[in-house]
């Protein structure tokens, strides 16, 4: 169940198909045809299967080849435990939400380390930028998570959120839920390492920052990982804001999909019409507004809106 | 102000330090001077004058190097090139003429690397265009400096 | 046609490398990205570390301060690497065999696998080139071609 | 950003590649002093030159730069014919002028695309690269290649532009010029591009005619001075045109200037196209008589002087290149000092030094010792343009 349903395989493709339309949607604002359907497919296979994995001297070769590893397990561990309270299975444990976000915190801290190892100079800036920017969105991304909690009777079980937007309106409806839905889509437009805050592993300017020295199969593995984590946190806040994705009748099944591919677009719209911003800048735009809608939106929360 | 009267400025400014003058065509003149004056003739045409500094050029004559300075008057269209004759090849000597005009900060660099001429005044006479690792006291523009022709017909060529 | 093929020759990453151009080349390189000739509905992209090429693609006449350079890229690229010399300038050096600042063509630094001449060779050349280094690709697995 | 980072020069770091290696020299913001190695693409091609005989001479020189391959070779053509009188046909110069326009609007539409990417536009850049692919199609129609035309020849020009192109030249003109209405509304309306190249990397008259620059750089600062007016040939003084000067000397000038000299090379050669007589298009000389030649021909950035001295036999016995960029480069020293490093590249854009010396930027800071790369410098005016765009409340 774990390696088939919703974990490795399911989310792995998934991922992948939602990183080829982030491609596609790219390409046709460019006018450009854009990469067949299974191109992310095939660039996977391609690393995993024929490159050979370098490793530069002098390279602490466990931690090296350890963090592709552990951000992989975590990010499949965080979606599994996300589907599985989400679907009908409804088998959440107490607390799973805390692990989800801690589960999902796992890869980037994953790719730094890793970065680190690598002694390259252009990978530990890019690693140190991966660190400030988790500082930076931490916070309002902890303090937004925390409205549909509150909100559902601080309930810390996926299941029984769920089951109190389902009473009674997704949290998206009420005041507190927008404000921290808008503070969250930034959050995870800079977990995800998106466009406007994605200067860890700026293409153009680092070249490929963090990834910098990995090659091969290590590579391959967190690409996967990352596929997946694109997976898994618009799934995150879709149970969190909008009422879980299948809860049986497949009219919410329906619902729950397009409230997905609704979130998917509305980070690529964000990526692809504003170019990147400074690593200090988004610091401060997380601090700043963000932070505050997001405490703004617990106070409302607390007091019932 | 047309070629001639631009010449004859000049001629009467700096009377016999003019080697020659020969007007090629209303747009070109050539005029020899010695190298010594360089400064204050190119200071007179550049400033008083308010030609413009097109670039200035060496080439390996057999006789000796010759560097010409290019000026060309844009209201008249038309271009006056002094010409100074370093005889020694040696240890080829010559004024620099920063001071007079920044712009030619880059071509005496040039010319010094390529060419071996030496600009008195000029500080800054780093290597411009060719590798650090070039050996030094070779100058690949002048006449005795042949390219090392490859045979790459032979296999695996050095 | 096996798996290994299909995967290895429908997705492949670009590091452009130009040795001392005259920037034709790259230009013309860019052009391949922009809407009119689109190189990523092929798979192909421009990659920015050398890790994560597949290919390098050798622009200019390697003039003598970039021989150094070439020699450490081509070792540090992950195996199956190939290479593909680019214009006229890359394949033969062109119009400055005979300059004092040119060392040796690029196929005389790093092993090349294609060549496209052209000087600029067109976008329509450009990926007439690349696809014949797919065939290749494809013969080598095959194990038609050693190395 | 306390860390003391230093990028290091390795080997697959983009910036080996570069013709020119800038080091600013920067104390937080500030630019404090900038140094430049070039000779990284150094090719020696005056001494190549010196073993080809005249004929040959025109192909290489016109594979200095990528985007000025029609004015390299027609100022060293025009020093040849300087040196022995040779006459070239009515028809031919009119050729010539319709060539070295059509890469005018080729090169500054490259230009404009870039000076985009830099600012962060990256929709500017991919619209000129795509309606640039027009010109393209003309090049390619009449001269068989979309650069590296290979159309002069000592006394004339090789091909003839048949009566069958004439249509097609006239039809892409007309499709490109509401399009270049367009690009021109989407740069100098923009009040983001106001904001940022207004005042920035100004050049004064002084400095400008001090530094002897060239070009759209000189003519920003109010220098007057254009070698097609100046020192007429091919056919600029039998058609109508003008020279757009600005006085500001700032970025923003030059864009301006660059912007309006494309429609003025637009209607020289339309002028051009129903001007030419029929007739012959060389009047193949036999030989070249011992003695020195100047050639002058005005580049999209500026003026290329070619010096050639002859000693009777075939090839030259001294060919002297001077591209523009030569004389402007160090503007740029002038311009950028004082000035923010997020606008360093924009300003160096401004000079248009060719296409892939602007990649080449190394930033010493004084004080952490953080040396960033040129894409770290692109990606700085990219927010500044962000950050702007958000003030002035526009999306």
């Amino acid at each position: 169940m774990f390696l088939v349903f919703p974990g490795l395989i399911f989310s792995g493709t998934a991922g992948l198909v939602i990183g080829w339309v982030d491609r596609k949607v790219t390409a046709m604002l460019q006018w450009r045809v854009g990469p067949p359907w299974y191109q992310n497919f095939l660039d996977l296979a391609k690393l995993l299967l024929y490159k050979e994995t370098l490793i530069p001297k002098g390279v602490a070769k466990g931690y090296f080849l350890g963090m592709p590893l552990l951000a992989l397990s975590a990010a499949t561990l965080a979606s599994t435990v996300l589907l599985s309270a989400n679907g009908s299975l409804r088998t959440g444990f107490l607390g799973d939400v805390i692990v989800v976000v801690y589960l999902l915190m796992m890869p980037p801290i994953a790719l730094m380390l890793g970065a680190f190892s690598s002694t390259n100079t252009l990978a530990t800036v890019g690693a140190s930028r991966e660190m400030k920017s988790m500082l930076a969105y931490e916070l309002p991304f902890l303090l937004a998570l925390s409205v549909p909690i509150v909100k559902s009777g601080y309930a810390l079980k996926l299941g029984d959120i769920i089951n109190y937007q389902v009473s009674s309106g997704a949290v998206i409806g009420s005041w507190s839920g927008v404000l921290s839905f808008l503070a969250m889509i930034f959050c995870i437009q800079a977990k995800l390492g998106f466009v406007p805050f994605d200067s860890p592993e700026a293409e153009t300017e680092l070249m490929a920052g963090v990834y910098i020295e990995y090659s091969g199969k290590a590579l391959g593995i967190f690409k996967l990982a990352k596929s997946i984590m694109i997976f898994a946190v618009p799934a995150l806040i879709v149970t969190l804001y909008c009422g879980g994705i299948g809860s049986g009748s497949p009219v919410d099944f329906i619902k729950g999909a397009l409230e997905y591919i609704a979130i998917v677009v509305i980070m690529i719209l964000i990526k692809n019409t504003n170019p990147r911003v400074r690593i200090d800048q988004a610091m401060r735009f997380f601090w700043g507004p963000v932070a505050f809608t997001a405490a703004l939106s617990v106070i409302l929360a607390l007091m019932g809106y | 102000m047309n070629i001639d009267e631009a010449l004859k400025s000049i001629t009467d400014r700096f009377g016999s330090r003019i080697l020659a003058v020969s007007r090629r065509s209303v747009k070109r003149a050539y005029m020899d001077i010695y190298p010594k004056d360089i400064v204050d003739i190119v200071r007179y045409i550049f400033k008083d004058m308010a030609f413009r500094f097109n670039i200035a050029s060496a080439v390996d004559d057999f006789d000796g190097l010759e560097v010409i300075y290019h000026f060309s008057n844009d209201a008249a269209g038309f271009v006056i090139s002094v010409r100074a004759l370093l005889k020694d090849k040696t240890d080829p000597h010559i004024d620099t003429i920063t001071e007079v005009t920044r712009s030619a900060w880059w071509i005496e660099r040039e010319i010094h690397e390529l060419f071996g001429i030496e600009f008195d005044g000029n500080k800054d006479l780093r290597p411009l265009l060719l590798p650090d690792d070039w050996p030094s006291g070779v100058y690949p523009l002048r006449k005795n400096f042949v390219v090392p022709k490859r045979d790459s017909r032979k296999e695996g060529a050095e | 046609m096996g798996l290994k093929e299909i995967i290895l020759s429908k997705s492949i990453n670009v590091f452009h490398l130009s040795s001392g151009s005259c920037n034709n080349c790259d230009i013309e390189i860019l052009d391949c990205l922009t809407p009119r000739y689109d190189l990523e509905r092929f798979g192909i992209t421009l990659v920015g570390s050398i890790r994560h090429a597949d290919v390098i693609l050798c622009t200019g006449s390697a003039n003598r301060l970039t021989v150094p350079i070439i020699k450490k890229l081509y070792d540090e690229m992950p195996k199956p690497a190939f290479v593909v010399a680019f214009g006229a300038c890359g394949s033969s050096r062109g119009l400055f065999k005979d300059s004092y600042n040119t060392g040796q063509p690029i196929d005389e630094i790093i092993p090349v696998d294609a060549y496209i001449p052209g000087c600029p060779p067109k976008p329509e050349a450009i990926i007439g080139g690349l696809l014949k280094l797919i065939e290749k690709i494809k013969d080598k697995n095959k194990g038609k071609i050693k190395g | 950003m306390s860390h003391k980072a230093h990028v290091p020069i390795g080997p697959y770091h983009p910036l080996q590649e570069e013709p020119e290696f800038y080091k600013l020299v920067v104390d937080g913001e500030k630019v404090v002093d900038v140094d430049v190695r070039i000779g990284y693409n150094h090719r020696g091609i005056e001494k190549i030159s010196e073993s080809k005989n005249f004929d040959q001479s025109i192909f290489i020189v016109e594979r200095i730069c990528g985007i000025c391959s029609s004015s390299h070779p027609i100022a060293c053509v025009q020093a040849i014919e300087d040196i022995a009188d040779i006459p070239v046909p009515e028809r031919a110069l009119y050729i010539r002028t319709i060539n070295q326009e059509l890469e005018r609007i080729h090169s500054h539409l490259l230009w404009l695309g870039l000076a985009g990417h830099f600012l962060g536009y990256n929709t500017v850049f991919m619209w000129s690269w795509k309606y640039r692919e027009l010109i393209c199609d003309i090049m390619e129609t009449v001269t068989g290649n979309r650069q590296n035309y290979a159309m002069l020849k000592v006394g004339g020009v090789r091909r003839d532009i048949e009566k069958e192109h004439v249509p097609y030249i006239l039809s892409r003109l007309d499709e490109l010029l509401p399009k270049l209405d367009m690009l021109k509304g989407a740069v100098l309306d923009d009040p983001v591009i106001h904001a940022r190249l207004k005042g920035v990397g100004v050049l004064t008259k002084e400095a400008a005619i001090d530094y002897a620059t060239l070009g759209p750089v000189a003519r920003a600062s109010g220098v007057d001075i254009d070698v097609r007016r100046d020192h007429p040939y091919a056919a600029y003084d039998r058609v109508k045109w003008n020279v757009i000067t600005r006085e500001e000397g700032d970025v923003f000038a030059k864009t301006v200037v660059r912007i309006l000299e494309m429609y003025e090379s637009a209607s020289i050669i339309r002028q051009c196209l129903d001007k030419m007589p029929q007739g012959p298009i060389d009047s193949n000389p036999k030989d070249v008589p011992a003695g020195e030649g100047i050639g002058l021909a005005e580049a999209p950035r500026g003026e290329c002087f070619h010096y050639i001295k002859s000693d009777g036999t075939n090839s030259p016995m001294r060919h002297k290149i001077r591209a523009p960029t030569y004389m402007n480069f160090p503007t740029f020293r002038e311009t950028v000092i004082g000035e923010t490093i997020s606008d360093a590249t924009i300003i160096l854009a401004g000079i248009d030094p060719c296409y892939c010396c602007t990649e080449r930027m190394l930033i010493v800071d004084t004080k952490d010792k953080d040396i960033m790369n040129v894409e770290k410098l692109i990606k700085l005016s990219q927010e500044k343009t962000a950050r702007l765009k958000e003030k002035m409340g526009i999306k």
